[in-house]
Protein backbone atom coordinates (compact mmCIF):
# COMPACT_ATOMS: atom_id res chain seq x y z
CA UNK A 1 0.00 0.00 0.00
CA UNK A 2 1.60 3.26 -0.89
CA UNK A 3 1.48 5.64 1.79
CA UNK A 4 1.00 9.53 1.43
CA UNK A 5 1.99 11.84 4.39
CA UNK A 6 1.42 15.57 4.63
CA UNK A 7 4.92 17.06 5.70
CA UNK A 8 7.65 14.38 6.35
CA UNK A 9 7.26 10.66 6.42
CA UNK A 10 7.64 9.64 9.91
CA UNK A 11 10.89 7.20 9.09
CA UNK A 12 11.31 5.54 12.23
CA UNK A 13 7.42 4.61 12.91
CA UNK A 14 7.01 4.07 9.18
CA UNK A 15 10.06 1.35 9.68
CA UNK A 16 9.85 -0.07 12.05
CA UNK A 17 5.73 -0.69 11.28
CA UNK A 18 6.51 -2.35 7.55
CA UNK A 19 9.30 -4.43 9.84
CA UNK A 20 6.92 -5.83 11.53
CA UNK A 21 4.70 -6.29 9.25
CA UNK A 22 6.44 -8.72 7.55
CA UNK A 23 8.26 -10.65 10.35
CA UNK A 24 6.36 -13.69 9.86
CA UNK A 25 6.69 -13.75 6.02
CA UNK A 26 9.82 -15.34 5.66
CA UNK A 27 11.82 -12.51 3.39
CA UNK A 28 15.45 -12.38 3.95
CA UNK A 29 16.22 -9.30 2.83
CA UNK A 30 14.18 -6.04 3.70
CA UNK A 31 15.95 -2.71 1.75
CA UNK A 32 14.28 0.36 2.81
CA UNK A 33 15.59 3.22 0.87
CA UNK A 34 15.26 6.53 2.93
CA UNK A 35 15.40 10.06 1.03
CA UNK A 36 15.77 13.36 3.33
CA UNK A 37 16.14 16.52 2.60
CA UNK A 38 19.95 18.25 2.54
CA UNK A 39 20.65 21.88 3.14
CA UNK A 40 21.96 22.91 -0.19
CA UNK A 41 22.02 25.81 -2.45
CA UNK A 42 20.40 27.95 0.48
CA UNK A 43 16.50 26.26 0.54
CA UNK A 44 14.27 26.28 3.09
CA UNK A 45 13.07 23.09 2.51
CA UNK A 46 10.91 21.23 -0.50
CA UNK A 47 7.53 20.92 -1.62
CA UNK A 48 5.70 18.27 -3.29
CA UNK A 49 2.68 18.01 -5.50
CA UNK A 50 1.79 14.17 -6.19
CA UNK A 51 -1.25 13.22 -8.94
CA UNK A 52 -2.28 10.00 -7.12
CA UNK A 53 -4.15 7.74 -9.81
CA UNK A 54 -0.94 7.73 -11.67
CA UNK A 55 1.11 7.25 -9.23
CA UNK A 56 -1.05 4.44 -8.09
CA UNK A 57 -1.14 2.44 -10.98
CA UNK A 58 2.30 3.02 -11.35
CA UNK A 59 3.21 1.37 -7.80
CA UNK A 60 0.69 -1.48 -8.44
CA UNK A 61 2.46 -1.92 -11.63
CA UNK A 62 5.77 -2.39 -9.20
CA UNK A 63 4.14 -4.27 -6.89
CA UNK A 64 3.17 -6.89 -10.28
CA UNK A 65 6.44 -6.99 -11.08
CA UNK A 66 7.66 -7.72 -7.67
CA UNK A 67 5.55 -10.12 -7.21
CA UNK A 68 6.74 -12.05 -10.29
CA UNK A 69 10.29 -12.71 -8.26
CA UNK A 70 8.38 -13.30 -4.91
CA UNK A 71 8.94 -9.68 -3.87
CA UNK A 72 6.94 -6.89 -2.12
CA UNK A 73 7.06 -3.31 -2.05
CA UNK A 74 6.39 -0.91 -0.03
CA UNK A 75 6.99 3.13 0.02
CA UNK A 76 5.46 6.30 1.68
CA UNK A 77 5.97 9.78 0.23
CA UNK A 78 5.28 13.30 1.09
CA UNK A 79 2.80 16.10 0.12
CA UNK A 80 3.38 19.51 0.77
CA UNK A 81 6.04 21.12 2.71
CA UNK A 82 9.05 19.55 3.68
CA UNK A 83 11.96 20.93 6.08
CA UNK A 84 15.63 19.99 5.88
CA UNK A 85 16.84 17.34 7.09
CA UNK A 86 13.14 15.42 7.24
CA UNK A 87 12.61 12.56 5.37
CA UNK A 88 9.93 12.77 1.81
CA UNK A 89 10.47 9.42 0.47
CA UNK A 90 11.00 5.85 1.75
CA UNK A 91 11.03 3.15 -0.88
CA UNK A 92 11.63 -0.63 0.32
CA UNK A 93 11.93 -3.76 -1.08
CA UNK A 94 10.83 -7.05 0.91
CA UNK A 95 12.41 -10.59 -0.77
CA UNK A 96 13.16 -14.12 0.00
CA UNK A 97 16.89 -13.63 -1.37
CA UNK A 98 19.26 -10.72 -0.76
CA UNK A 99 20.34 -10.33 -5.06
CA UNK A 100 16.78 -10.21 -5.95
CA UNK A 101 15.92 -7.25 -3.13
CA UNK A 102 19.44 -5.40 -3.61
CA UNK A 103 19.00 -5.07 -7.57
CA UNK A 104 15.12 -4.31 -7.35
CA UNK A 105 15.56 -1.63 -5.14
CA UNK A 106 17.74 0.73 -7.45
CA UNK A 107 15.56 -0.27 -10.72
CA UNK A 108 12.54 0.76 -8.18
CA UNK A 109 13.92 3.67 -7.27
CA UNK A 110 15.38 4.68 -10.19
CA UNK A 111 12.34 3.99 -12.24
CA UNK A 112 10.23 6.20 -9.40
CA UNK A 113 12.74 9.17 -9.85
CA UNK A 114 11.51 9.02 -13.63
CA UNK A 115 8.26 7.87 -14.05
CA UNK A 116 6.11 8.56 -10.65
CA UNK A 117 4.02 11.61 -11.21
CA UNK A 118 5.90 14.05 -8.35
CA UNK A 119 6.74 17.47 -8.57
CA UNK A 120 9.47 19.01 -6.40
CA UNK A 121 9.32 23.05 -5.74
CA UNK A 122 12.05 23.82 -3.67
CA UNK A 123 11.20 26.44 -0.34
CA UNK A 124 12.76 29.79 -0.50
CA UNK A 125 11.52 32.91 1.17
CA UNK A 126 7.85 31.70 1.67
CA UNK A 127 7.82 31.30 -2.06
CA UNK A 128 7.44 27.74 -4.08
CA UNK A 129 10.33 27.51 -7.25
CA UNK A 130 9.49 24.45 -9.54
CA UNK A 131 12.55 22.22 -9.65
CA UNK A 132 12.92 22.54 -13.09
CA UNK A 133 16.33 22.06 -13.63
CA UNK A 134 16.38 18.48 -11.39
CA UNK A 135 13.40 17.35 -13.05
CA UNK A 136 13.22 14.86 -15.78
CA UNK A 137 10.98 14.54 -18.39
CA UNK A 138 8.58 11.58 -18.23
CA UNK A 139 9.10 8.82 -21.42
CA UNK A 140 7.36 9.22 -24.03
CA UNK A 141 6.67 13.20 -23.21
CA UNK A 142 6.65 15.60 -26.23
CA UNK A 143 3.74 14.11 -27.97
CA UNK A 144 1.38 16.70 -28.56
CA UNK A 145 4.06 18.83 -29.98
CA UNK A 146 4.00 16.23 -32.73
CA UNK A 147 0.61 17.59 -33.63
CA UNK A 148 -0.11 17.09 -37.46
CA UNK A 149 -2.15 19.27 -39.50
CA UNK A 150 -5.61 17.92 -40.92
CA UNK B 1 -16.86 17.51 -24.20
CA UNK B 2 -13.27 16.15 -23.45
CA UNK B 3 -11.50 17.76 -19.99
CA UNK B 4 -8.08 19.10 -20.60
CA UNK B 5 -6.20 19.23 -16.96
CA UNK B 6 -2.54 20.54 -16.24
CA UNK B 7 -0.87 18.86 -13.93
CA UNK B 8 1.87 19.91 -11.07
CA UNK B 9 3.77 23.31 -11.90
CA UNK B 10 1.42 24.40 -15.19
CA UNK B 11 -0.38 27.07 -13.58
CA UNK B 12 -3.20 26.80 -15.92
CA UNK B 13 -6.99 26.41 -15.02
CA UNK B 14 -8.74 22.98 -17.39
CA UNK B 15 -9.96 23.73 -20.24
CA UNK B 16 -12.91 21.74 -21.82
CA UNK B 17 -13.02 21.19 -25.40
CA UNK B 18 -14.76 19.22 -28.33
CA UNK B 19 -11.97 16.49 -29.79
CA UNK B 20 -12.25 13.14 -31.50
CA UNK B 21 -8.73 12.26 -31.20
CA UNK B 22 -5.58 13.20 -29.39
CA UNK B 23 -4.31 14.91 -32.20
CA UNK B 24 -7.71 17.36 -31.91
CA UNK B 25 -6.23 18.40 -28.22
CA UNK B 26 -2.38 18.82 -29.81
CA UNK B 27 -4.12 21.38 -32.24
CA UNK B 28 -6.07 23.35 -29.95
CA UNK B 29 -3.45 23.56 -27.46
CA UNK B 30 -0.58 24.83 -30.49
CA UNK B 31 -2.38 27.70 -30.12
CA UNK B 32 -1.56 28.33 -26.81
CA UNK B 33 1.57 30.30 -26.95
CA UNK B 34 2.22 29.94 -22.64
CA UNK B 35 2.18 26.71 -22.77
CA UNK B 36 4.13 26.19 -25.82
CA UNK B 37 7.53 25.81 -23.24
CA UNK B 38 5.46 22.87 -21.33
CA UNK B 39 4.13 20.53 -24.36
CA UNK B 40 7.12 19.80 -25.49
CA UNK B 41 8.26 18.22 -22.48
CA UNK B 42 4.89 16.81 -20.74
CA UNK B 43 3.74 13.46 -21.03
CA UNK B 44 0.04 12.77 -21.76
CA UNK B 45 -2.38 10.64 -19.70
CA UNK B 46 -6.04 9.83 -20.88
CA UNK B 47 -7.94 8.74 -17.95
CA UNK B 48 -5.17 8.37 -16.23
CA UNK B 49 -3.48 5.95 -18.32
CA UNK B 50 -0.47 7.38 -20.23
CA UNK B 51 -1.04 7.30 -23.33
CA UNK B 52 2.21 7.12 -26.71
CA UNK B 53 0.05 8.05 -29.63
CA UNK B 54 -1.66 11.20 -31.12
CA UNK B 55 -4.45 9.01 -32.54
CA UNK B 56 -5.75 7.80 -29.23
CA UNK B 57 -9.76 8.01 -29.44
CA UNK B 58 -11.35 10.66 -27.20
CA UNK B 59 -15.34 10.58 -26.34
CA UNK B 60 -17.24 12.61 -24.49
CA UNK B 61 -16.53 13.09 -20.67
CA UNK B 62 -12.63 12.01 -20.96
CA UNK B 63 -9.55 13.45 -19.34
CA UNK B 64 -6.91 14.33 -21.06
CA UNK B 65 -4.26 15.15 -18.43
CA UNK B 66 -0.29 16.80 -18.83
CA UNK B 67 2.22 15.84 -17.13
CA UNK B 68 5.26 17.94 -16.92
CA UNK B 69 8.85 16.81 -16.04
CA UNK B 70 8.53 15.19 -12.75
CA UNK B 71 11.21 14.74 -9.74
CA UNK B 72 9.96 12.52 -6.58
CA UNK B 73 11.97 11.94 -3.49
CA UNK C 1 30.89 1.35 14.37
CA UNK C 2 30.35 -2.18 14.26
CA UNK C 3 27.79 -3.40 16.54
CA UNK C 4 27.52 -6.75 17.60
CA UNK C 5 24.95 -8.69 19.84
CA UNK C 6 24.31 -11.84 21.48
CA UNK C 7 21.24 -13.10 19.96
CA UNK C 8 18.88 -11.47 17.26
CA UNK C 9 19.55 -7.75 15.62
CA UNK C 10 16.85 -5.23 17.66
CA UNK C 11 16.21 -4.16 14.31
CA UNK C 12 13.74 -1.24 14.91
CA UNK C 13 15.49 0.13 17.42
CA UNK C 14 18.79 -0.29 15.80
CA UNK C 15 17.23 1.67 12.71
CA UNK C 16 15.71 4.67 14.29
CA UNK C 17 19.21 5.29 16.70
CA UNK C 18 21.29 5.23 13.29
CA UNK C 19 18.73 7.22 11.52
CA UNK C 20 18.74 10.05 14.37
CA UNK C 21 22.64 9.54 14.57
CA UNK C 22 22.76 11.14 11.41
CA UNK C 23 19.65 13.18 11.06
CA UNK C 24 21.37 16.74 11.09
CA UNK C 25 24.77 15.35 9.48
CA UNK C 26 23.18 16.42 5.50
CA UNK C 27 23.30 12.92 4.26
CA UNK C 28 20.36 12.65 1.12
CA UNK C 29 20.13 8.96 0.96
CA UNK C 30 19.94 6.14 3.89
CA UNK C 31 19.81 2.87 2.89
CA UNK C 32 19.76 0.18 5.23
CA UNK C 33 20.03 -3.91 4.30
CA UNK C 34 18.43 -6.03 7.02
CA UNK C 35 18.84 -9.38 6.37
CA UNK C 36 16.56 -12.39 8.51
CA UNK C 37 16.50 -15.76 9.05
CA UNK C 38 13.78 -17.73 7.03
CA UNK C 39 12.49 -20.86 7.32
CA UNK C 40 13.51 -23.27 5.18
CA UNK C 41 15.13 -26.56 4.93
CA UNK C 42 13.67 -27.51 8.40
CA UNK C 43 16.19 -26.10 10.33
CA UNK C 44 15.40 -24.35 13.79
CA UNK C 45 17.26 -21.17 13.09
CA UNK C 46 21.01 -19.91 12.68
CA UNK C 47 24.10 -19.63 14.61
CA UNK C 48 27.15 -17.28 14.19
CA UNK C 49 30.84 -17.29 15.24
CA UNK C 50 32.57 -13.79 14.29
CA UNK C 51 36.29 -13.38 14.32
CA UNK C 52 36.64 -9.48 15.93
CA UNK C 53 40.10 -8.75 14.90
CA UNK C 54 39.47 -9.07 11.46
CA UNK C 55 35.58 -8.49 10.93
CA UNK C 56 36.91 -5.28 12.44
CA UNK C 57 39.51 -4.20 10.52
CA UNK C 58 37.85 -5.32 7.16
CA UNK C 59 34.87 -2.65 8.80
CA UNK C 60 37.47 -0.28 8.62
CA UNK C 61 38.96 -0.60 5.18
CA UNK C 62 35.30 -0.40 4.20
CA UNK C 63 34.42 2.90 6.12
CA UNK C 64 37.80 4.47 4.34
CA UNK C 65 36.50 3.47 1.31
CA UNK C 66 32.89 5.10 1.92
CA UNK C 67 34.59 8.09 2.82
CA UNK C 68 36.66 8.54 -0.46
CA UNK C 69 32.95 9.09 -1.68
CA UNK C 70 31.38 11.15 1.24
CA UNK C 71 29.94 8.23 2.81
CA UNK C 72 29.52 6.41 6.07
CA UNK C 73 28.41 3.39 6.83
CA UNK C 74 27.27 1.35 9.55
CA UNK C 75 26.84 -2.16 10.59
CA UNK C 76 25.05 -4.80 13.17
CA UNK C 77 25.73 -8.58 13.17
CA UNK C 78 24.51 -11.22 15.06
CA UNK C 79 26.43 -14.01 17.49
CA UNK C 80 25.31 -16.82 18.72
CA UNK C 81 22.02 -18.63 17.88
CA UNK C 82 19.01 -16.34 16.24
CA UNK C 83 15.66 -17.77 15.96
CA UNK C 84 13.68 -18.33 12.77
CA UNK C 85 11.99 -14.69 11.54
CA UNK C 86 14.51 -12.91 13.85
CA UNK C 87 17.22 -10.96 11.90
CA UNK C 88 20.73 -11.72 11.99
CA UNK C 89 22.35 -8.59 9.90
CA UNK C 90 21.55 -4.73 9.12
CA UNK C 91 24.12 -3.00 6.85
CA UNK C 92 23.64 0.33 6.01
CA UNK C 93 25.23 3.41 3.62
CA UNK C 94 24.32 7.00 4.24
CA UNK C 95 25.46 9.28 2.08
CA UNK C 96 24.53 12.55 -0.11
CA UNK C 97 23.80 11.37 -2.64
CA UNK C 98 21.67 8.44 -3.94
CA UNK C 99 23.37 6.63 -6.92
CA UNK C 100 26.34 6.53 -4.54
CA UNK C 101 24.21 4.65 -2.06
CA UNK C 102 22.15 2.28 -4.18
CA UNK C 103 25.77 1.11 -5.49
CA UNK C 104 27.84 0.87 -2.26
CA UNK C 105 25.36 -1.17 -0.62
CA UNK C 106 25.15 -4.05 -2.90
CA UNK C 107 28.95 -3.95 -3.10
CA UNK C 108 29.34 -3.68 0.76
CA UNK C 109 26.52 -6.79 1.00
CA UNK C 110 28.17 -8.92 -1.39
CA UNK C 111 31.98 -8.25 -0.11
CA UNK C 112 30.58 -8.77 3.33
CA UNK C 113 29.24 -11.77 2.35
CA UNK C 114 32.80 -13.02 0.67
CA UNK C 115 34.96 -12.12 3.04
CA UNK C 116 33.69 -11.12 6.76
CA UNK C 117 35.42 -13.55 9.23
CA UNK C 118 31.76 -14.70 10.26
CA UNK C 119 30.89 -18.72 10.31
CA UNK C 120 27.22 -19.92 9.80
CA UNK C 121 25.93 -22.72 11.36
CA UNK C 122 22.10 -24.22 11.27
CA UNK C 123 20.76 -25.63 14.51
CA UNK C 124 18.80 -28.51 14.09
CA UNK C 125 17.21 -30.25 17.03
CA UNK C 126 19.79 -28.71 19.29
CA UNK C 127 22.90 -29.16 17.29
CA UNK C 128 24.85 -26.72 15.48
CA UNK C 129 26.22 -27.73 12.21
CA UNK C 130 28.30 -25.80 9.78
CA UNK C 131 26.53 -24.57 6.80
CA UNK C 132 29.54 -25.78 4.89
CA UNK C 133 27.71 -25.75 1.54
CA UNK C 134 26.42 -21.88 1.84
CA UNK C 135 29.97 -20.94 2.81
CA UNK C 136 32.45 -19.20 0.45
CA UNK C 137 36.03 -19.50 0.99
CA UNK C 138 37.76 -15.77 1.21
CA UNK C 139 40.19 -14.69 -1.76
CA UNK C 140 43.55 -16.12 -1.44
CA UNK C 141 42.31 -19.70 0.41
CA UNK C 142 44.12 -22.81 0.24
CA UNK C 143 47.95 -20.80 0.12
CA UNK C 144 48.52 -23.41 2.65
CA UNK C 145 48.37 -26.05 0.66
CA UNK C 146 50.87 -24.81 -1.90
CA UNK C 147 53.33 -25.46 0.23
CA UNK C 148 57.18 -25.57 -0.89
CA UNK C 149 58.93 -28.85 0.19
CA UNK C 150 62.75 -27.44 1.43
CA UNK D 1 57.48 -20.08 19.00
CA UNK D 2 54.52 -19.27 16.73
CA UNK D 3 51.18 -19.54 17.55
CA UNK D 4 48.41 -21.73 14.89
CA UNK D 5 44.55 -20.89 15.60
CA UNK D 6 41.77 -22.54 13.99
CA UNK D 7 38.89 -20.56 13.38
CA UNK D 8 35.36 -21.07 13.20
CA UNK D 9 34.15 -24.22 12.62
CA UNK D 10 37.66 -26.34 12.57
CA UNK D 11 37.54 -28.02 15.74
CA UNK D 12 41.05 -27.88 16.52
CA UNK D 13 43.53 -26.75 19.80
CA UNK D 14 45.81 -24.29 19.18
CA UNK D 15 49.14 -25.28 18.00
CA UNK D 16 52.05 -23.83 18.92
CA UNK D 17 55.57 -24.36 16.52
CA UNK D 18 58.82 -23.46 15.69
CA UNK D 19 58.57 -21.19 12.53
CA UNK D 20 60.11 -18.86 10.47
CA UNK D 21 57.96 -18.60 7.51
CA UNK D 22 54.69 -19.46 6.77
CA UNK D 23 56.20 -22.22 4.13
CA UNK D 24 56.95 -24.09 7.64
CA UNK D 25 53.75 -24.14 9.24
CA UNK D 26 52.50 -25.25 6.14
CA UNK D 27 54.93 -27.92 5.85
CA UNK D 28 54.31 -28.76 9.39
CA UNK D 29 50.27 -28.89 9.01
CA UNK D 30 50.63 -30.75 5.73
CA UNK D 31 51.36 -33.53 8.00
CA UNK D 32 48.29 -33.64 9.87
CA UNK D 33 45.69 -36.06 7.62
CA UNK D 34 42.44 -34.77 9.74
CA UNK D 35 43.18 -30.99 8.48
CA UNK D 36 43.70 -31.80 4.72
CA UNK D 37 40.12 -31.00 3.66
CA UNK D 38 40.40 -27.69 5.87
CA UNK D 39 43.83 -26.54 4.15
CA UNK D 40 42.42 -26.17 0.71
CA UNK D 41 40.22 -24.12 1.60
CA UNK D 42 41.68 -22.01 4.21
CA UNK D 43 42.79 -18.42 4.03
CA UNK D 44 45.59 -16.97 5.87
CA UNK D 45 46.25 -14.34 8.55
CA UNK D 46 49.26 -13.21 10.26
CA UNK D 47 48.30 -11.28 13.28
CA UNK D 48 45.20 -10.13 12.33
CA UNK D 49 46.44 -9.65 8.56
CA UNK D 50 45.31 -11.64 5.76
CA UNK D 51 48.31 -12.84 3.88
CA UNK D 52 48.55 -14.28 0.29
CA UNK D 53 52.56 -15.25 0.50
CA UNK D 54 54.37 -18.74 1.83
CA UNK D 55 57.55 -16.64 1.76
CA UNK D 56 56.07 -14.41 4.74
CA UNK D 57 58.92 -14.34 7.63
CA UNK D 58 57.21 -15.18 11.26
CA UNK D 59 59.36 -14.59 14.51
CA UNK D 60 58.22 -15.00 17.92
CA UNK D 61 55.17 -14.90 19.35
CA UNK D 62 53.46 -14.46 15.96
CA UNK D 63 49.72 -15.64 15.71
CA UNK D 64 48.97 -17.29 12.11
CA UNK D 65 44.51 -17.84 11.77
CA UNK D 66 43.23 -20.39 9.44
CA UNK D 67 40.01 -18.90 8.60
CA UNK D 68 37.60 -21.27 6.75
CA UNK D 69 34.21 -20.42 4.28
CA UNK D 70 32.50 -18.15 5.76
CA UNK D 71 29.02 -17.12 5.58
CA UNK D 72 28.22 -14.06 7.50
CA UNK D 73 24.46 -12.15 7.60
Amino acid sequence: MLELFEGPVPVEKTLARWYKEEDKSNYGAFIPFIGTIRDEDGIDGLSFDIYEPILNSWYEAWQKKAAEVGAILKMAHSKGDVPLHKSSYIAAVFSPKRRVALEMIDEFVEDFKASAPIWKYDLRDGKRIYAKDRSTAIKGSGLLSKVKDK
Amino acid sequence: MVRVEFLGPIQKDTINLEATTLNDVAEFLSKDTELKSWIENCAVAVNDTMVMDLNTALKDGDKVSLLPPVCGG
